[in-house]
């Protein structure tokens, strides 16, 4: 029986874990250690650790990020935090041509071991440039990682993992998720990347969806089941490894496949598992698969703008409702 | 002294016009009450945005310059209407002072149809182009390289329009900085690059994070400029440095980089009381406050109180006025998530 | 009855239309004036329009692009160079979260008129870093146009409509196909964004390609012809917008749709296009559809390695031929 | 003079050693004798490689540094073999002055499965972790902030080690140039900043597209670093200023900042005649060609021509030896292709 705490908490939790257990360790960028970060994500571990191993830095992402890729290069396990996903466009360079390429360019002379966390996605009202899910620009990045968590338990099990894994992974945190709370395993809790979850059991139709948007396609068959459809609900959890064996499991069951994804619409993680879907369940397919994106348009700030954006409880199951008609 | 002529309050004629300024000399006593008004409308601005967060009205994040208002003052009074002016997330002021109406960027805050950008934009991307006011930049640095391609557009052009841009002094650590200041003093281009240095970035002190003391004035050598510290907290000295950089920058001799050293008397954003600063450095700003301290100085010079005190009643009814009009208005109209990504005004990306 | 240039000149040629007939069209970038380009594919600009429209600068490509936005908010259509694609990553916060939202976030204030060219794929053996193909990069982020010509008739032709544009409009010119040679139309030329040309009509089969791979399509095409498979070949030309009509005409009529990327394989246009199509062709697909990618890997530098990574025409063919067994 | 003792040419131990110097004062002979071994074998293995691109024989592009041979012999012979070293894609020199073997070095840009890197970097590419030399950037300025990483992670793992990082003029311009130096002058990281200013970034002149005339001295004090100017033509010169910076890396006082003024004899790379470049400006620097320079003043101070023009027929025969393995090797074996993408040896993404 564990603790209740926040997925904002879970952050810290899971840090302070492998902190505690390995120095090699370190934690670095802007104003994660006095301030306890931006989002309070890191707060406490500057006083647990030391400003040895929570640095705090200057604005410049690119140099917080090629410090971490040099660290990690000659022994360390940085863990370096870019505030808001968003900003992954200043420091695109060093995670997709430097991080991502170093292992493969050097013939596995160099190895990555660090973790980049992100605030990621909307729900904010934070606008356009503080609000994007960049899960799928990674995916796109051949040699990243890509990791979403959508509970607590989640935080610490597959933070533990990313910080012991030899690969670059890239950790976006839920920025709409950080308040939601839920329990986590008592003790050292690691868990695997690379593995989807089924949060819910179904015959009908599968649904699949990554960080908050799993929070409401679990709302939605909820909504739907009490119309009498039976909706399986698979959290994908992790990009990079893609979990394709669950997903496609599902698939062969209900014969229907719908994606929820809070990145715009173009070229998202839907597309990629849509198209894998539709080539490798072809036969098993009784339904087109429709995938429930953001338009593809920049988010708004508003909030009836970018509630009216993100993918709602109401929006996906009514999409679910329409393609099964 | 003669009384001051005051204008009509809301309309975008409140940015002090160019024809009351000479080149190079002080401001005249007439554009000084106006450079009060100004920083008296962006304080009561600030406050009211603040109490609309509490109610719970502000739905996204905010950032204040409450402390900060001598610099938007002194520089939006030194500035031609045809210039250019870009600013960051902490850009009320600057888009206030630029003429935005004022119910239109409360509107914005409050997520309305009314809004600056129909609720488009949010606090951070205000944006009001009739009067060149280019936008609001959540990005920290990015807009340094864009007022620089605005330069260069004027200088292309032939017009002696300049490009005005604010920062912070977090921003001097980020390579965009770097890359805009050396284009910009290469290409000679017409900007006055303006740092408002408070101290901090976020939460953290500046001078942690920063090889020199100075963050920006100790960067201009870099670049082949003067470095340049002034007092952001009175508006006079800010009016005359950037008046000085400007009729520069106009006639063909290149950017300036302006240090104007300054305080936010709350914290970095909405959600941050600040408290991470010790007491006796607040207090010691509290007392460096620009709006008392002008005010006293205007008094001295001559001009009467009655006439700052009607600056002040103006710009209360203002904000009451925007307030109730940017309340009443309808919430954004969610049909505009659609609208305007592409010039044709929708958002198709498929034939 | 047209020239014949290579596709290296027509860059050139369709420029220098441009900027004869509108002095607002500038241009900047990295030894593009007095060096004629590293790609030489801007030889002769800067002797033709002076050093006020052809601009040389220091290597900042975040100060390229962010003057390239700023000119475009005021007046100008500036047409900015970034080289190698690659470096896209260096100055993607321009791009990304600046040029492609700002008409949004103003609604619709500021207009950005302005082309960014990227050298872009691969085949010149040079290594991770300089050899990307970034064109779903681009794709995936809201608000921009993305173009890539694969014939000197469609460089000059779709320049000039990008030039002309209201938007952003991202260039992709490949480097590979910079000493091809192609006819190009007699006098001003101006195309369409946003529209597919069926290089080769067919029956059996729906090969959609972009770029380079255009031409190992039409040469696999040529291959499976004489093996009795008839192959309709269709050059996407522009991502953003997507000719999607013209792709589904063609699966509706053949049943089978292969698509042909350069660009690695998680979430490329191809994952797009697939979804798309196996959303609202599914009655029509005879077939999965297969993509056909570069592998999800960077790209090695050594010939022999490049040449194994990126679809070559034997590759195109024996899947197409795998996937009708 | 007593005879230099000569070392086994092809080995890491081609690097001069640590316990050769002296913390402080000028190199010994013998040490200087090896300068001149490395520049030398530095200027055939770059001949070597120019031949084979001309028989077409190097696919893809490389950049040579020929004329720029001073600094890179001078640094390598300054640094301890546990010290780190970062290049650019001008990186052939550093690599092998680092102890890469000559053949595979040469295997790389024949894109041969014996390459350094099996063919999967290239020649801009290339890394040799045995002896820390981490790796060849093709991204101008992105690795001075990796060789900042390489520091903070000596600096915390409290070794002494130092970080040098090469670069060229045209870097001082970008923005992660500003970011990297800061950061290391902030945390007083244990780096040296070797810029290989050779007056050009591709084709442009460095003087045409930077605000300052020393594109890094000039930027060093917005750093709160000294400016340091040296003759890049010279050995001696570069490795008293390494080792002086070096040391006071190790001691804990931070980083440097060194501008090497050289010049590259040939192009930018192998497509590239150099034409833009006056011929006055060429002869004039042919004329301070460090190696010619280096011999005379090492006969000069007492090392015998016979001792030199050993040096020059072992490097000869290293490089004939070297090119000869690299063309009979396989070329890169295709499987590679999905190989160490990730930790597990392979490319696989999906479960
Ligand atoms: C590239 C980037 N990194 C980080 C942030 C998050 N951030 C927003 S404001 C800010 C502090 C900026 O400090 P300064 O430039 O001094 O401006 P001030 O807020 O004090 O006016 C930071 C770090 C950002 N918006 N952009
Ligand atoms: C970010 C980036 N922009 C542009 C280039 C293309 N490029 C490669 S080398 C080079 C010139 C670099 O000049 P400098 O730093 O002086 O080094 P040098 O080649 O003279 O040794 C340029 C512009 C690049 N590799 N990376
Ligand atoms: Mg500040
Ligand atoms: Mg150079």
């Amino acid at each position: 029986m564990g603790q209740v705490i926040t997925y904002r908490e879970a952050v810290a939790v899971g840090l302070a874990q492998e902190m505690a257990r390995d120095p090699s360790v370190v934690m670095i960028g802007e104003d994660i250690g006095a301030a306890g970060g931006v989002f309070k994500a890191t707060a406490g571990l500057l006083e647990k650790f030391g400003p040895e191993r929570v640095r705090d830095t200057p604005i410049s992402e690119q140099a917080i990020l090629g410090a971490a890729m040099g660290a990690a290069m000659t022994g360390l396990r940085p863990v370096a935090e870019v505030m808001f996903a968003d900003f992954v466009s200043v420091c695109h360079d060093v995670i997709a041509n430097q991080i991502a390429k170093a292992r493969y360019m050097t013939n596995g002379q160099v190895a990555l071991p660090l973790v980049v966390r992100f605030g990621n996605g909307g729900g904010l009202r934070f606008g356009a440039q503080h609000s994007q899910s960049v899960e799928s620009w990674l995916m796109a990045v051949p040699g990243l990682k890509v990791v979403v968590p959508s509970t607590p338990a989640d935080v610490v099990g597959l933070m533990a993992a990313a910080v012991r894994d030899d690969d670059p992974v890239m950790f976006l945190e839920e920025k709409a998720l950080y308040p939601t709370s839920g329990e986590v395993p008592e003790g050292e809790h690691v868990d695997q990347l690379g593995t989807a979850r089924v949060r819910r059991d179904g015959a009908d139709v599968t649904i699949v969806a990554l960080g908050t948007m799993v929070h409401r396609a679990l709302a939605a068959a909820e909504q739907l089941a009490a119309e009498g459809t039976d909706c399986e609900v698979v959290d994908l959890r992790s990009l990079v490894p893609l979990d394709v064996s669950t997903v496609a499991g599902s698939v062969r069951k209900t014969g229907r496949l719908f994606t929820v994804e809070e990145n715009p619409r173009l070229c998202g993680w839907g597309a990629e598992l849509a198209s894998i879907v539709a080539e490798e369940c072809f036969y098993d397919l009784d339904a087109p698969i429709r995938r429930i994106t953001t338009p593809h348009v920049p988010l708004p700030a508003a909030d009836s703008l970018e509630d009216a954006a993100i993918p709602s409880v109401e929006r996906v199951a009514s999409e679910v409702r329409s393609g099964l008609g | 002294m003669r009384p001051v002529i005051l204008r009509p309050v809301i309309s975008s004629a409140t940015a002090p016009r160019a024809r009351d300024r000479s080149p190079t000399g002080p401001a005249p006593l007439e554009l000084r009450a106006e450079m009060y008004r100004a920083q008296v409308r962006v304080r009561y601005f600030e406050k009211e945005a603040y109490d609309l967060f509490l109610q719970n009205l502000v739905k996204g994040t905010s950032h204040l310059s409450i402390g900060q208002e001598a610099i938007a003052a002194g520089v939006a009074a030194a500035l031609r209407p045809d210039d250019y002016v870009f600013a960051t997330y902490r850009g009320h002021a600057h888009a206030l002072l630029r003429g935005a109406p004022m119910a239109a960027v409360l509107g914005e805050l409050l997520g309305r149809q009314t809004g600056l950008m129909a609720g488009k934009g949010g606090s951070m991307h205000l944006t009001y182009t009739p009067n060149n006011f280019m936008g609001s930049y959540a990005i920290v640095g990015a807009h340094l390289t864009i007022a620089n391609g605005a330069a260069w557009s004027a200088q292309y052009r032939g017009t002696d329009q300049v490009t005005a841009v604010f920062f912070g002094d977090g921003t001097t650590n980020i390579g965009a900085f770097h890359e805009a200041l050396n284009l910009a003093a290469t290409w000679k281009l017409p900007v006055v690059f303006m740092c408002e240095n408070n101290l901090y970035m976020e939460y953290t002190p500046i001078s942690q994070v920063t090889a020199v003391p100075r963050p920006a004035a100790d960067r201009a050598s870099a670049y082949g400029l003067e470095p340049v510290v002034v007092d952001g907290n009175d508006a006079d000295v800010v009016y005359q440095t950037t008046l000085e950089a400007a009729s520069r920058a106009r006639a063909g001799e290149g950017p300036s980089l302006v240090e104007a050293v300054t305080y936010r008397h709350g914290g970095h954003s909405r959600a941050d009381p600040g408290k991470y600063r010790p007491d006796s450095e607040v207090a010691e700003w509290l007392a460096k406050d620009p709006l008392p301290r002008y005010r006293e100085r205007l008094l001295h010079d001559g001009v009467e109180s009655s006439v700052l005190d009607r600056i002040e009643a103006e710009a209360r009814a203002e904000v009451d006025q925007a307030r109730e009009q940017a309340k009443a208005a309808p919430v954004a109209d969610p049909a505009d998530v659609e609208r305007q990504v592409f010039a044709d005004g929708g958002a198709t990306w498929r034939r």
